[in-house]
């Protein structure tokens, strides 16, 4: 029973980190209408900031967060948006696509040759004393990132439907040549959405990171798994990401516990196709309507 | 007599609420030009749209030459002779305008290997260019049909719907953003095409001009139930009708 | 280009692969080989991403799979001759269900579907080591033996891929230039129109999936051979996006783009040695770089630069028929 | 108001303006006709920004607005209705009518127009929380005339209105741009239906090849024969077109 | 000939980076020290790097790129799946290797170019048995570990060995490769509560695992086999790392013995880094190229193989192989090794097993 339980919060607590990463994806989705398939690596760089800004220029650690948190901003938004974004995007979705997988592959190997290819420590922003709960253990962290996921979820979901700002994103992203003709800064708009994502990235960066362990190839599989998440929860939704992230880290841990290790891998996988052949739109997404 | 080219038969669909075509039954025969009209929102593509297998209906059947055809795929009854085009623009945008036009028949020739074997234009190509040339695309044969104009664009459809020889075609809104002198040139044609192959043509157009000297027979339908159904004289002197749709 | 010059130009190509590797140490026609082969399965990819728009990042898997059968089958004693019907078929079936989920969705969840089965049978092949060997893989399949001509020494099976592949390209001109390839572009373009004129979008996506991976299944009977050695580590998902970026590197939907993107992604790591470890970071910066200016693939590159620099001011095409009113 | 000098433009290396110049007054109508595939959406899009133009010039009240961006148009007091569909598909209808404020200071102002233009579209009140992409052609139509309607503009570019509109609607269009243009709204029109809107232009403008081949007021125009003879149908002086 | 052409080939790039560089960057420390000693035969000796990426098909490649540009020995790889393919290449062409990987396999294929520079899994695993049997005294055991063909071929010994030893096996738990969430396992692992586990995993995986075992609060000992207690591991695990055992052939720990210490001060002024046992075993292999090719008196790699099996070399008269050690007739190799445990963050050793 106590296994049963550990095995359900634990699922729960890394669940919630793959759905701060999977926000992102709905996020960018919703504001730009394209898919980041960097946004696993765009994750495990911030982190690698708040490092080089300790070891570099000898930071304590709360000023290399903010430190960091600025990088990724530049960075992640600012440059990713002017450098690759905004000149591809013209070419059409899937162009940008593969660029974004170029890019993970840049921002990878970078890492790997400009900081190092082994794991580094990261120190915790919470504390990590376990908390017991009947018997399972959780910590503090485990439960900051899931009410913290939750929160984004909610303030996120708010800022785009409910404000004028949040619905030109969306405009923008639906129709750019629309929107640019009734006058919105499409480029502003598109620059919003890169960066709120990368704050985003960043934080969830700095929540994972100390249990993950800072390396250049963490962006792969997390990735994957994140965006596997969105699709399951339903992508144009951002609740969505926090429904598929949370049914994902539990199930992938029940399996592990009570099914096989072996296949523990496939589990999300045979989810996603599962899912993609009864309710293509995810299981919080709502069909995009019309089509003749 | 034969049976109805086209049968339909108290469809009905609705979307969250909204009863688009509430039970509309008709009957087409063969060599009819029927003119559908209506006010924006009665549910004239929705109808399309089921009969032709691009939408499932909620209730109701379609038959084509008196067999039922409901819920079979559009691909399949276009092999059975029914061609449509959409009122949206739907040409095929990084194809030459040829290619668009060669393959709207290309299906229609040969069986699926023949059409790998074959000759890479399935022999079509004399057919598709005397079309480009009847819309006055020639110039642009080669060019790109996603960089046509609006009304260009609008013409390679119509001309598609030529291509396979079809039985019946229904076509939505195919004025629109044509210029009048092509049109009249595609209303000829039309008309043209019907006395010579017995094709069976149903039309939504909101083009009262084209509709009312074109079609044998008109049904008007309003918030998805057809309203009034005659000829075009009786049509355009029916009070409901000029109430609703045609206005004062 | 005109008929006769494309024939030129062709036979010109040929002539070069068979003129590259002579006098060339073993270990250049080693990466020729390899080129051939990851051009074979890009081809194949080209067919699904370019021509029909069904973006696939399983095209590994497809390899691993036409790798295992003949490695199997080879180690067993078989022919390789032999192993390649049933190895083909194989890809083809499985191909087929791959093209299951694209019946639903597009673009990027495609991808990403396609990639969790990739990971699938990476995990299948890893896991079932009863029959796969595991994560020891599978060593020292034997390179086909045709009577006189036999291809244990490099140069030989250079020459032996080389006609594969010449073969395979011609089957792939052949689809690509038929009906059926308009009927894949028209999938690309706009399926809901075509499925109206008679195209069975349903089977054409099928096929689509079927006929890529079976080119992806043939480089996969050739790597085997080619490496002796197989593991799943070498058909997992950074490999089907290597071989997806070849396609686009090259320009997709270009008869000729799979060889000049393959070509690129093999000999880049050699061109760009004296930078050591920073190669990938060059390669992919590359990438992004052309995919902002050209982002039809180098392909596309002598038209931009002529554009760039001979630029050529047409006239509309219908000026010369005169106006109506004058 | 607005003057076009000898415009040369078009996409990538095709010049498909072959200089185009015409001015028109304020407070005035003009619809502009000629074959498909002229260049009249063309023409458009260069006023508004959208086209690279190789030589020529816009003016918009004697300033040079040659290579303005959209948005400065807009600030201009221009807008544009583009052909074919250009609705924001996810968003809801009444969402669709608040961007084309988007640019107001007044946004209290702007909610008042979306309640007028919305008694004038009856139909945009009944579907208000609908997600655009699920209208019908015709009403996805009417949004878009009824959001181009919600600035306070002095310019109005409108590229065939009436494709998809049933007949009253159309009829409903041209008297609130007759009813603009009362008020002193400046109006550039494409229609195919040319010969009720030449019926209420005040002036025409045939375009060919790129080129302005006529210019004139519009009843001069509608009974100009080669005119008739050439792009309205051949029916010179027939019957006048229902709708 | 001018100089003596060493290739190294290995996982520079890809998920075996960080072996890779520690290997290359061993071998960059004997090559220095070498050529400042006249190099080999009196020709400076010239190490060409060749990257693998990981890639067994790539290291096949790179093998043979190396050979055709002339090396006399091949140094690489560590990964075993790749050393399998490219081994064949080397023995094709009659030249030496000196290989990273511990895999059971490799000395298995009758390969005479082939030799270790650490012992495999199959020697290392069973030093420990006697570890398990006599010191923990444990009856029921457990085994956590990566799948992967590193994982998988310590764990297939260790089983075997268990059985033999009479120890039972109640749970065996697999683990992904790059796998972060290891609440599960450790789960598992506390349900069934065996006497002491055996970890076997790569370093960042150990960490993670030793992580969430504190956190559930794991009782039993936590016993592995060379990473478990390497630096790396106890740099990112912290705290949790403390009470960790393991077997190790070399280590930087070990600073009593001379050449160790020697090299490991030498690494880290270089570096910046502490030396992994991967740098260790390249500083080794490049070494004993050079002095078993001295022995032989030319470069012949037949003739070098040759000598090779069966050579013992003792620390004492060739001080750079640091431990005495032996190659067998198929080039597995033996010598001294440690048991190593992680005590207020820094590992010690806690007793030395002679070769087996
Ligand atoms: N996919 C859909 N989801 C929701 N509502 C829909 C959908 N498709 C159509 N409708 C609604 O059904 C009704 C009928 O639409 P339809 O497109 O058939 O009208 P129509 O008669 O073709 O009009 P028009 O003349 O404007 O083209 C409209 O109210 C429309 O909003
Ligand atoms: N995006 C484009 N790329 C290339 N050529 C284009 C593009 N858009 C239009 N053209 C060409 O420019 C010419 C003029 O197009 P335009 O859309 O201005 O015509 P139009 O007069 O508005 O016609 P219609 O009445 O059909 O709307 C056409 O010949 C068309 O082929
Ligand atoms: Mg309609
Ligand atoms: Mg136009």
């Amino acid at each position: 029973m106590s296994q049963f339980l550990q095995v359900l919060l634990s699922g729960l607590a890394t669940g919630s980190i793959y759905a701060l990463v999977a926000i992102g994806f709905t996020l960018v989705w919703q504001a730009a209408q394209t898919v980041n398939f960097a946004q696993g690596e765009f994750v495990m760089l911030p982190a690698f900031f708040v490092l080089a800004g300790m070891s570099l220029f000898g930071l304590p650690f709360w000023t290399a967060l903010l430190f960091g948190l600025a990088v990724s901003v530049v960075v992640l938004g600012l440059m990713f948006k002017k450098l690759v974004a905004e000149p591809i995007l013209p070419h059409g979705g899937i162009t940008l696509i593969i660029a974004t997988m170029a890019l993970g592959i840049l921002l990878k190997e970078s890492v790997k040759e400009f900081y190092s290819a082994e794991a580094q420590p990261f120190p915790s922003i919470f504390p990590n004393d376990p908390i017991n709960v009947f018997g399972a253990v959780l910590s503090m962290q485990d439960i900051l990132n899931l009410v913290l996921s939750l929160a984004i979820v909610v303030a996120l979901t708010l800022f785009l439907n409910r404000t004028r700002t949040g619905r030109c994103m969306q405009a923008t992203a639906q129709n750019p040549a629309v929107a640019e003709i009734l006058g919105v800064n499409v480029k502003r708009m598109i620059l919003y959405a890169f960066l709120i994502n990368a704050a985003l990235a960043a934080l969830a960066s700095f929540l994972i990171t100390p249990v993950y362990l800072a390396k250049f190839s963490n962006g792969e599989t997390l990735g994957l798994i994140a965006f596997i998440a969105a699709i399951v929860g339903g992508f144009n939704q951002i609740r969505g990401a926090l429904v598929g992230g949370l049914l994902i880290g539990v199930l992938d841990n029940l399996t592990a516990a009570y099914v096989t290790a072996e296949y523990r891998a496939a589990l999300p996988l045979v989810l996603l196709i599962g899912i993609i052949l009864v309710r293509p739109q995810g299981i919080m997404g709502t069909s995009e309507g019309r089509t003749v | 007599m034969n049976a109805p080219v086209l049968s339909v038969r108290n469809i009905r669909k609705s979307f969250g609420g909204i009863t688009a075509v509430n039970g509309v039954s008709f009957d087409v025969h063969k060599g009819e030009i029927l003119g559908l009209i209506g006010p924006n929102g009665s549910g004239k593509s929705t109808l399309f749209n089921c009969i032709l297998g691009q939408l499932p209906p909620d209730g109701g059947d379609v038959a084509v030459n008196g067999r039922n055809v409901s819920g079979m795929r559009a691909s399949d009854l276009n092999k059975l002779g029914v061609g449509r085009t959409f009122q949206q623009l739907s040409v095929f945008p990084k194809m030459s305008v040829l290619d668009n036009i060669i393959l709207a028949g290309q299906e229609h020739h040969g069986s699926m290997l023949s059409r790998l074997f074959g000759p890479g234009d399935a022999g079509l190509t004399a057919e598709a260019e005397k079309l480009i040339a009847f819309f006055r695309l020639t110039h642009l044969r080669d060019t790109l049909a996603g960089s046509l104009s609006y009304g260009q664009q609008k013409l390679v459809d119509a001309a598609m719907a030529f291509m396979a020889g079809p039985s019946l075609v229904l076509l939505d809104e195919p004025a629109g953003g044509v210029n009048l002198t092509m049109l009249t040139g595609l209303k000829d044609r039309l008309a043209a095409y019907n006395a010579e192959h017995g094709t069976t043509f149903v039309v939504i157009e909101h083009n009262m001009e084209f509709v009312m000297s074109l079609c044998t027979r008109i049904i008007v339908l309003a918030e998805g139930s057809i309203i009034a159904e005659g000829t075009p004289e009786e049509i355009r002197a029916n009070q409901t009708v000029i109430d609703a749709y045609l206005g004062g | 280009m005109t008929d006769r010059r494309r024939t030129f130009f062709i036979l010109g190509l040929l002539v070069l692969a068979i003129a590259a590797p002579i006098g060339q140490g073993n270990y250049i026609i080693y990466v020729l080989t390899s080129w051939l082969v990851f051009a074979i399965a890009a081809m194949g990819l080209n067919l699904t991403l370019g021509y029909a728009g069904q973006i696939s990042l399983a095209q590994a898997s497809f390899m691993a799979i036409g790798a295992y059968v003949t490695s199997l089958l080879t180690l067993a004693g078989w022919h390789w001759i032999l192993t390649l019907p049933l190895a083909l078929t194989a890809c083809f079936v499985v191909g087929l269900l791959l093209g299951y989920p694209a019946l639903r969705v597009k673009g990027h969840f495609l991808a990403f579907v396609t990639l969790a089965f990739n990971t699938l049978v990476f995990l299948v092949l890893r896991n079932e080591d009863w029959l796969t060997g595991g994560s020891y893989g599978l060593v020292g399949m034997p390179r086909p033996d045709f009577g006189l001509f036999s291809t244990m020494k490099q140069l030989h099976f250079y020459y032996f891929t080389l006609g594969v592949t010449v073969l395979a390209a011609l089957a792939m001109w052949g689809i690509v230039r038929s009906p059926w390839g308009r009927a894949f572009k028209a999938l690309r373009e706009n399926p809901i129109r075509a499925e109206s004129l008679g195209v069975d979008t349903r089977r054409i996506t099928l096929l689509a999936f079927a006929i890529g991976s079976t080119f992806g299944g043939l480089a996969g009977t050739l790597i085997a051979p080619l490496v002796q050695f197989i593991e799943p580590g070498s058909f997992g998902v950074a490999h089907s996006l290597r071989i997806l970026l070849m396609v686009v590197v090259g320009g997709s939907g270009y008869f000729f783009g799979p060889f000049l993107g393959a070509a690129v992604v093999i000999l880049l790591p050699e061109v760009l040695r004296f930078t050591e470890g920073y190669y990938l970071i060059i390669y992919s910066a590359l990438v992004i770089v052309m995919l902002v200016f050209v982002p039809s693939g180098l392909i596309g590159v002598w038209g931009k630069l002529r554009e760039r620099f001979w630029p050529r001011h047409r006239l509309r095409a219908d000026m010369k028929e005169g106006a109506g009113l004058k | 108001m607005l003057e076009l000098k000898n415009i040369y433009g078009g996409y990538g290396k095709i010049t498909i303006l072959n200089g185009v110049s015409f001015s028109i007054p304020k407070a005035s109508i003009t619809t502009v006709i000629g074959p498909n595939g002229a260049g009249k959406s063309t023409v458009f899009k260069a006023i508004f920004g959208l086209l690279d133009i190789q030589s020529g010039q816009v003016l918009l009240d004697g300033k040079d607005v040659t290579g303005n961006t959209p948005r400065q148009m807009i600030g201009k007091g221009v807008t544009y209705v583009p052909q074919g569909r250009n609705v924001v598909p996810q968003l809801s209808v009444y969402h669709n009518l608040e961007l084309g404020g988007i640019t107001a200071t007044d946004q209290e102002q702007v909610r008042q127009r979306i309640e007028t233009v919305m008694d004038q579209f009856p139909m945009l009140r009944q579907f208000r929380d609908r997600k655009a992409i699920e209208l019908s052609g015709g009403q996805q139509k009417q949004l878009e005339v009824a959001r181009a309607l919600l600035l306070d503009p002095k310019l109005i570019l409108i590229d065939e209105p009436s494709i998809g509109l049933s007949p009253n609607l159309v009829q409903e269009v041209f008297q609130t741009l007759i009813r603009l243009r009362d008020r002193g709204v400046t109006i550039l029109m494409v229609e195919q239906n040319a010969r009720s809107a030449l019926a209420m232009s005040d002036y025409g403008l045939v375009l060919e090849l790129g080129q302005t081949r006529m210019h004139d007021e519009a009843a001069k125009l509608l009974a100009d024969p080669r005119v008739g003879q050439l792009f309205l149908g051949g029916h010179v002086g027939g019957e006048a077109a229902e709708g | 000939q001018e100089t003596v052409k060493l290739g190294m080939v290995a996982e520079l790039s890809g998920p075996g980076a960080p072996a890779g560089t520690n290997w290359r960057d061993g071998i960059k420390i004997a090559a220095e020290e070498i050529n400042a000693e006249g190099g080999i035969l009196g020709k400076k000796i010239e190490v060409g790097e060749y990257d693998t990426q990981t890639d067994p098909q790539v290291s096949r490649a790179m093998v043979q790129k190396a050979i055709d540009d002339g090396a006399y020995a091949i140094l690489g790889t560590i990964y075993s799946g790749s050393t399998m393919v490219n081994m064949l290449v080397a023995q094709q062409n009659s030249i030496p290797q000196f290989v990273g990987s511990e895999a059971p396999s490799i000395v298995e294929k009758g390969n005479p170019f082939v030799f270790r520079t650490s012992s495999g899994a199959q020697k290392g695993v069973p030093a420990l048995t006697k570890y398990f049997t006599d010191t923990l005294k444990a009856k029921k055991v457990g085994v956590a570990w990566l799948n992967n063909e590193f994982g998988k071929g310590g764990h297939d010994v260790f089983v075997e060995e268990m059985k033999k030893a009479g120890i039972e096996v109640v749970i065996d738990v697999a683990s992904e490769q790059a796998q972060t969430d290891y609440a599960a396992d450790v789960a598992k692992l506390k349900e069934a509560n065996p006497e002491a586990v055996f970890v076997y995993m790569n370093q960042e995986e150990s960490a993670r695992f030793l992580i969430e075992a504190k956190k559930q609060g794991l009782a039993m000992p936590l016993v592995g086999e060379v990473t478990l207690t390497e630096a790396k591991v106890v740099e990112l695990a912290g705290a949790a790392a403390d009470g960790a055992i393991a077997h190790v052939g070399v280590t930087a720990t070990a600073t009593e013995v001379p050449g160790i210490a020697a090299f490991t001060k030498k690494f880290e002024e270089t570096f910046k880094r502490k030396p992994t046992h991967d740098a260790i075993k390249g500083y080794v292999g490049a070494w004993t190229t050079k002095y078993v090719t001295e022995m032989v008196g030319e470069l012949d790699g037949e003739a070098f193989s040759e000598k090779m099996r069966g050579l013992c070399l003792k620390a004492a008269d060739y001080p750079k192989i640091l431990l005495d050690t032996c190659w067998d007739d198929r080039g597995e190799m033996s010598r001294p090794s440690f048991m190593v445990q992680v005590k207020d963050g820094a590992p010690v050793v806690i007793g030395t097993l002679p070769a087996n």
